[in-house]
């Protein structure tokens, strides 16, 4: 079924091509678990563009980063990308923002059934020696040292897949592959990992979070993967002008950064996790924002990326909210 | 009770009764500002020793006795009109009901057969449970020594059989007994202000 | 079918056994089944409520309990008084700071349960339209004087029902009747009934105001709502026009009795005999358009019901 | 930087609880503080000199003030320390008096807090930038909305003064609550008499524009450059043509509509001239009761108006002025006793409001001056005033004084002696409140030479007995219970904030109280201006007040008015927002969220567009500083270093 | 009235002693909440002490930012009043920070710090008595609170939670 649905991609793609300045996808690395973006211009590389469990990466944010976005001239033919229902949410909030206009994207919108986490993979077979991953109904199947190993599906699926309500795209252009269905159609499931901290006593929160937060290093690269991080080398984080922050290393300058980063992604952040990803001290920083997330959605019922029209709630007001 | 016609103010002014009441009642005694409303409310100041509004104005200053032993409190029969009308939205019938307990409780009640009216009904609740209307009035007029109030219903009531002779009583009566045994051993107890009642002038229930 | 716990309370025992009887009669006529608390007992009225606040709030609050271990959530009091005894249980309960004595004297909390008299009940619950809907007999071309006494609205704040100075729900239901209502100023005057014993001037007093500005709008019978207002204007009736030096001669009919007549109910059953001054008057069929049809409204004839030798009805000195 | 600290005692205001010596001393620590003192009263003259000679002599780049509040005496230094040479803007106060010294008598805590109040202040200078005003146009015209005499008045000195006036009235004449008026206290003048002739003064003055029956819709703009929209309401008469010779109410078939002007004691036609001085005089529809306009047929007036005025398809009009400066004299509203259940809640006709009962009064209204009661207009015998009906009554939600009915009510009295000598006049009062010139001696003179009963106790219930109503009141000197059977009562009601009030803040973005009055800038100091720049009060919109405190106030304000537009131009605030284009990232928040629309794209070489502030209309809020992410755009005094810095003093 | 406070009814010296050197920070927008505690002083009100306040043009003006720095460098309670809705100077400031400061509000504990150290009110130049009633209250809470233990220690001092990578 994957292959068929590589195929109706790679026919689309090439179809539209010739009126594309360029085309973002994935495309297979040399670890079997993680693919790699590819920009396309040249129709022979399109075989090489790939969809599946392995694509995790969210491609949204290189529409208004670097290097995508530089090397379009503005008057250029649309790009083209590929979004998983999480990425399109990214998309739909970056249009509302303005920060790229709807006809300025070709999207090729691609079901998602979630994609695989490679650390949870790697904490059950170890990172040597993976030779082929596969997805098979709902098992990962592994080749690794020459054995082969069958986990399910639950096991190794990005945090964020699991609670996951969008796996369809909620703005394409052409659709690849079959509807898929939401894990999660409500708040308690979506939020279960929130609610299980925020039912903690707060002296456990708050030590949780030391003990997470103490790791950071500050490498800014949950900010540097957020497509809705859009300050980039302006973030407060290291400006001196105005000062928010020193480059001490304490804690309160871990948590104001993580509190900086939160906040401005308030009403604004569409749980696509790739903060999470990226993070190398293995951090749950989505988690911050998930609290935020949830927070939006119960007091303004609010969720960001869903309506290309919308605003984000804190850039607004209503008069008549006298109970919040 | 006998009008009081100079006051030194500071001599006679009881802090502890105006903390009193305003505990009791829930009100802010110093809210009143004499409009008179409650006065011209009042289908009952014709009989007061001292209008509603002067008893208000005393318990500002602090007059514990005069105000305890007026009849005024005595003769309020609750009916609300003051507090209704109130401009400073002072529950002034439950200024008056607070004056009434603290009046049994200090033992001050200037209505002798008011309260042997009550004392009455009381023990007939709690004997029965119930009020027994026909066994309460004779023991009242005995009480009182004006054995002909309203000796003049009597044959119509018998007539129209609205006159019961055997008291209604409830089941669980020891219920009800207990809870009156429970209020009289802690009446006293809450305030701190034991003054026990001397029940050889006064009966109680 | 409405489920409601009755709290009928003493004097509905007694003196106003006719209140209980009209009242069974006329919820069942509209289908509200009333539950009487099993082994009531008496809320302790005034006396206990200036013996000691808590006791007749634990009085009043063991039928409340009763009331709710038999899954009521409503409870229905004819008499103002046992209501007001009921509605402080209620306030005791939910004062954190009485709570606990509240619970332990009682048993339980009484939390969640609704109080209401007769009146709200009929008010609100049936609704005069329905009423009118109901009417078999209508009391056209009656006078009758919508009296709800001192306590049934008042105060507004733990009332909570209808209006403390100028009341309408009797009126309504009166006139739905087909019967008149005038606007009667006193209707919220207290009538003296609680010194019915103890001061027998004070009722000559304030009852006879009561009858006098009755009499003055034309009514032919005063409508009550209360076992205390009834007792003092009707069984009393003849000591208050000993002490007014006057003549009234009004039948103090319950609201419960007259919406019984218009619903066509044998005025024994509804036990109309029972009253001390006689209701034959409002027995009289009036809906044909006669002569006596058009005394409503219209200036009242000098009768046995002017006041007598007292000019104005009250005189005020300073005392 | 080097700065200067200056610790006020204020007498003993502040030193009184708080060791300001210490305070200095301690400041000598503070990263660079050069100089530091404390001054008996550092707002006196020679205390500012005392700053300007440390100034000099120091060579102080900065200096912190802590003493009284800044919305006090910051002009009075800002002031100072630019007359010795610095920029205004280089100046901080620390509050220590109203935050400190007089909320707290512990003097080592109130010690303490000053110090690290003056820690903040010092730690801000630091990041303080001198900043410098630009001028901008005046627009010499006024608005003045509201037609009452309180905006008469104002309108009346500034068009003497030769400025430009526009007023807007919501009712169809001007005149306001004056207009209604028989007589006026405590000299019995005819209220017509000397309101007319400024009613006739205002539609005459040709540099006065008149906007009857319409409405403000909407204003935006700011101090000296206000853009107004009016909703000029459909009359259905066109005012053009309209000479209001009358012939279309004569004829007008709809006999029973409402006459608002004669408080409802009346009827008046569907169309109609309130009463006969009325300016503008024209003939307005009232829609509610016109037959043709609700579907019969009819069309009278239109076909007797001799010059075709009447337009029944005419709509509501918008009409948008240009103007300098604003005037808000809405005036007030009574209160509407029908509050009241035991008065009957308005429903006997004999219990009547003071309003009411001044028009009854009037020779211009319903019973031509001569004192009848509405019921059955029989010649009342006794008659009954009752004050304080919706004042000093929590119960109803107005529990302050209404100031003026103590005085109408008195004054009603002795006219109703004037025109009714057998009559018995009896008021009802609880406190007799008449502070003003000859006010109490004509108090007294109703007393002693009229004859009215004054008892003090307020009133418990009213009810009619027969055809008399009994009043049940008390007398409280006596303690008894009193009794009057009148023929008519009269109650005092209050002064409540016209119906509207609040909405129309909104619009001006004043603010007002609970009650809806509008709020003044400084109670004692500032009492026609408010807290927006141009936009100044008159008479009672700002609470309870006679003909002559709004008369009084109303001149007041146009002197205000006056003195603005003495000035081509005025300063702006330079506290305003400010890009950093190197910082700023394109995203437009700031534009999206700015309430005032002060931040436009600016466009680049090369296309790139960043967000750029126009600082004569940036009001200085601060919501895209909050907003903006990368903090490109800066309020400036009051940028995120400046906040920064008072907060990490704290945190240290 | 001032009896059952808490604050009274516990040992004098023990109460000095958890509380001494409680900072609160108040961000007051200028025309409302500051005027309202400049009435506050004029009138007289006695309040604690505690509270130090820094002046902001409106309540649009705070950044949530501004509270989450505070309370994560140790400042015991932050107070942000300004004008009542719908009475904001600048027309609709308020507005904006209502919704700020609510998220705020909702979000601090989920970090493991105590939101009641949070607080954001609306008092109008007016409303002298409200001031004092809403710092008082406030700083009672705070005193109840103690001081703020932080979110751990800065750099330079002792870290006991650090335990490396994982």
């Amino acid at each position: 079924m994957l292959e068929t649905d590589r195929i109706q991609l790679h026919k689309l793609v090439e179809e539209a091509l010739p009126e594309l300045d360029m085309m973002i996808g994935w495309t297979e690395s040399c670890d079997p678990l993680q693919t790699t973006p590819v920009f396309i211009r040249d129709a022979k590389l399109i075989s090489k563009l790939t969809l599946g469990p392995f694509c995790s990466q969210n491609l949204a944010g290189y529409l208004v980063k670097p290097p995508a976005l530089e090397s379009v001239p503005k008057d250029a033919k649309p790009i083209g990308i590929c979004v998983k229902g999480c990425d399109s949410r990214s998309l739909v909030a970056l249009i509302q923002e303005k920060f790229i206009s709807r006809d300025r994207v070709r999207i090729f919108g691609i079901p998602c059934r979630g994609t695989i986490d490679w650390r949870k993979v790697a904490q059950r077979v170890g990172l040597s020696d993976v030779k082929s991953a596969t997805v098979e109904d709902d098992f990962l199947v592994i080749d690794a040292s020459g054995t082969t190993h069958r986990i399910g599906l639950e096991d190794v699926l990005a945090r964020k897949c699991l609670g996951c309500r969008y796996p369809n795209p909620i703005i394409q252009d052409v659709l690849v592959g079959q509807v898929a269905t939401p894990r999660s159609s409500s708040l308690e499931t979506t939020y279960r990992d929130v609610d299980a901290l925020d039912n903690k006593p707060i002296e456990e929160r708050l030590a949780f979070w030391q003990s997470e937060l103490d790791r950071c290093i500050r490498c800014y690269a949950c900010r540097n993967a957020c497509p809705l991080c859009v300050c980039q080398d302006k973030c407060i984080a290291e400006t001196r002008e105005p000062r928010w922050l020193t480059q001490r290393v304490g804690l309160p300058e871990k948590f104001l950064f993580h509190f900086i980063h939160a906040m401005h992604l308030a009403g604004r952040c569409t749980g696509c996790g790739e903060c999470e990803r990226v993070c190398p001290m293995d951090i749950p920083v989505t988690l911050i924002k998930e609290k935020l997330n949830k927070i939006m959605e119960e007091m303004l019922g609010y969720s960001a990326g869903l309506d290309p029209d919308g605003v984000p709630p804190l850039l607004t007001f209503n008069p008549g909210e006298t109970e919040i | 009770m006998e009008r009081t016609n100079t006051l030194s103010i500071q001599q006679s002014r009881d802090n502890d009764f105006i903390r009193e009441v305003e505990e009791a009642s829930g009100q802010t005694v110093s809210k009143c500002y004499q409009c008179g409303n409650c006065m011209a409310s009042c289908v009952y100041t014709f009989a007061y020793d001292y209008p509603v509004t002067q008893i208000m104005r005393l318990t500002q200053l602090g007059q514990r006795d005069t105000v305890l032993g007026s009849s005024s409190i005595w003769l309020c029969a609750n009916c609300q009109a003051c507090t209704t009308r109130c401009p400073q939205n002072i529950d002034v019938a439950q200024v008056m009901e607070t004056l009434r307990v603290m009046s049994r409780k200090a033992n001050t009640v200037s209505q002798r057969d008011i309260r042997v009216f009550y004392d009455e009904f009381l023990r007939s609740v709690k004997t029965f449970g119930r009020v027994f209307e026909t066994g309460l009035l004779p023991v009242y007029n005995l009480r009182t020594k004006r054995p002909f109030t309203d000796f003049d219903l009597a044959p119509r009531l018998m007539w129209k059989g609205k006159l019961s002779f055997l008291p209604a009583r409830i089941k669980k009566r020891k219920k009800i007994a207990q809870i009156f045994e429970v209020i009289k051993r802690d009446r006293f107890s809450k305030d701190g202000k034991a003054r026990p009642e001397p029940l050889s002038s006064q009966t109680d229930i | 079918m409405k489920r409601v716990a009755y709290y009928k309370g003493c004097s509905l025992e007694g003196l106003a056994v006719e209140y209980d009887r009209s009242t069974r009669i006329v919820c069942e006529a509209f289908g509200i089944e009333l539950v009487e608390i099993p082994d009531w007992n008496c809320c302790g009225s005034t006396p206990a409520h200036s013996y000691d606040p808590l006791l007749s709030a634990a009085l009043a609050g063991r039928n409340l309990a009763i009331a709710a271990d038999n899954g009521c959530d409503m409870v229905m009091t004819p008499c103002p008084g046992c209501l007001k005894s009921l509605k402080g249980a209620q306030e005791t309960c939910e004062d954190p700071q009485q709570r606990k004595a509240f619970v332990d004297l009682v048993g339980k909390d009484v939390d969640g349960l609704k109080t209401v008299s007769l009146l709200q009940l009929l008010y609100e619950e049936v609704g005069a339209e329905a009423l009118q809907k109901a009417v078999q007999r209508p009391l056209t071309g009656h006078v009758l004087i919508p009296y709800y006494g001192c306590l049934l609205t008042r105060p507004a704040q733990k009332a909570r029902f209808d209006d403390p100075e100028n009341p309408i729900s009797m009126d309504r239901l009166i006139e739905a009747t087909g019967a008149t209502a005038p606007d009667f100023p006193y209707k919220t005057e207290c009538c003296g009934a609680t010194y019915g014993v103890t001061r027998n001037d004070f009722v000559g007093r304030l009852g006879g105001r009561i009858l006098d500005m009755a009499a003055r709008l034309g009514g032919e019978a005063i409508v009550v709502a209360c076992p205390l207002c009834q007792q003092n204007l009707d069984m009393r009736q003849k000591q208050i026009n000993k002490y007014y030096k006057s003549a009234f001669n009004l039948p103090v009919p319950y609201i419960s009795q007259i919406i019984g007549l218009a619903l066509g109910i044998d005025p024994k059953v509804l036990g109309l005999n029972k009253l001390c001054v006689s209701p034959r008057v409002l027995l009289e069929d009036r809906t044909q358009p006669d002569q006596e049809a058009q005394r409503v409204g219209a200036a009242v004839k000098p009768g046995p019901n002017q006041p007598g030798g007292i000019a104005g009805g009250e005189s005020i000195q300073p005392s | 930087m080097r700065i200067g600290v200056f610790v006020c005692n204020c007498g003993t205001n502040i030193a009184g609880t708080v060791d300001t010596k210490r305070v200095a001393s301690e400041a000598l620590s503070f990263a660079d503080v050069v100089y530091a003192t404390n001054y008996m009263y550092t707002c006196s003259e020679p205390g500012q000199q005392e700053i300007q000679r440390a100034i000099g002599e120091h060579g102080l780049q900065g200096v912190v003030v802590a003493a009284c509040s800044p919305r006090m005496h910051e002009p009075t230094f800002r002031r100072a320390v630019e007359k010795a040479g610095l920029n205004r803007y280089m100046f901080e106060m620390a509050n220590i008096r109203e935050h400190v010294s007089w909320i707290g008598n512990d003097r080592e805590a109130n010690t303490q807090k000053a110090i690290d109040l003056v820690r903040m202040a010092v730690a801000k200078l630091r990041f303080n930038n001198p900043l410098f005003s630009s001028k901008m146009p005046v627009n010499k015209r006024l608005l003045v909305i509201g037609g009452g005499v309180a905006g008469i008045q104002a309108a009346l000195d500034c068009a003497d003064g030769g400025m430009d006036v526009v007023m807007v009235e919501r009712k169809q004449y001007i005149g306001g609550k004056m207009a209604k008026l028989d007589k006026t206290f405590p000299t019995i003048d005819c209220s017509s008499c000397i309101l007319g002739p400024k009613m006739v003064d205002v539609s005459q003055k040709e540099n006065i524009t008149l906007y009857a029956a319409s409405e403000i819709e909407s204003i935006s703009g700011y101090i000296g450059n206000f853009t107004v929209q009016i909703r000029k309401k459909a009359t259905y008469v066109n005012w053009e043509a309209c000479t209001g010779c009358g012939l279309c109410t004569e004829k007008c078939p709809s006999k029973k509509a409402a006459d608002y002007f004669n408080e409802g004691l009346g009827a008046a036609r569907a169309i109609n001239i309130p009463f006969p001085q009325a300016i503008p005089k024209k003939a307005a529809i009232d829609a509610q009761f016109c037959r043709q306009l609700n579907g019969k047929k009819c069309g009278v007036c239109a076909k007797v108006c001799p010059v075709q005025a009447v337009d029944f398809e005419m709509k509501d009009s918008i009409v948008t002025e240009q103007v300098g400066a604003i005037i808000v004299a809405t005036g007030y509203d009574l209160f509407d006793h029908s509050a009241y259940g035991e008065y009957g809640a308005g429903r006997y006709p004999d219990v009547i409001s003071g309003i009411q009962y001044e028009r009854i009064l009037s020779a211009s209204g319903p019973y031509g001056g001569h004192i009848r009661r509405p019921s059955d207009g029989k010649e009342p015998k006794d008659i009954v005033f009752i004050s304080c009906v919706g004042s000093r009554d929590a119960s109803v939600g107005r529990p302050y004084c209404s100031g003026i009915c103590c005085m109408y009510i008195a004054k009603q009295a002795i006219l109703t002696r004037d025109h009714l000598p057998e009559s018995n006049s009896y008021v009802f009062y609880m406190d007799i409140r008449s502070p003003g010139k000859n006010y109490d001696e004509f108090v007294r003179r109703a007393q002693e030479e009229y004859g009215v009963q004054y008892i003090r106790g307020r009133v418990g219930k009213i009810y009619p007995r027969g055809d008399r109503m009994v009043v049940q009141g008390a007398d409280t000197l006596l303690g008894v219970q009193v009794e009057v059977e009148a023929d008519l009562v009269v109650l005092a009601t209050g002064v409540e904030s016209s119906a509207g009030a609040g909405e129309l803040a909104e619009k001006l973005r004043i603010s007002y109280d609970q009650y809806g009055f509008y709020m003044e800038s400084h109670p004692k100091l500032r009492p026609v201006e408010t807290n927006t720049a141009g936009v100044y009060l008159a008479g009672a919109c700002q609470g309870p007040k006679d003909i002559p405190s709004s008369v009084a106030q109303g001149s007041a304000a146009a002197s205000k008015v006056q003195s603005l537009f003495a000035h081509d131009t005025i300063e702006t605030n330079p506290q305003v927002a400010l890009v950093n284009e190197r910082t700023c990232i394109s995203c437009g928040k700031c534009i999206q969220v700015c309430p005032f629309g002060a931040i436009q794209w600016k466009e680049l070489r090369g296309g790139i567009k960043k967000a750029e502030v126009l600082p004569t209309v940036c009001q200085g809020c601060g919501v895209c500083n909050a907003t903006c992410p990368p903090k490109a755009i800066q309020l400036q005094h009051a940028t995120d270093n400046q906040i920064l810095a008072e907060v990490n003093e704290l945190c240290a | 009235m001032t009896d059952s406070s808490p604050r009274s009814s516990a040992p004098a010296d023990q109460t000095a002693a958890n509380t001494q050197g409680i900072k609160i920070v108040g961000f007051l927008c200028n025309w409302c909440s500051y005027g309202g505690a400049d009435t506050a002083g004029v009138c007289r009100f006695k309040q604690p002490t505690d509270l130090r306040i820094v002046r902001i043009p409106c309540t649009g003006r705070m950044d949530p930012l501004f509270v989450a720095k505070s309370l994560i460098y140790g400042m015991d309670g932050v107070l942000v009043s300004g004008c009542h809705p719908r009475d904001c100077h600048y027309a609709v400031g308020n507005f904006y920070a209502r919704r700020r400061m609510e998220a705020l509000k909702l979000f601090l504990p989920f970090m493991g710090i105590d939101t009641r150290r949070f607080r954001y009110t609306w008092v109008s130049a007016s409303e002298g008595q409200q001031w004092q009633k809403v710092v008082t209250e406030f700083s009672e809470e705070i005193h109840r609170l103690g001081p703020n233990p932080g979110v751990g220690p800065r750099s330079g001092e002792n870290s006991k939670i650090s335990n490396g990578l994982r």
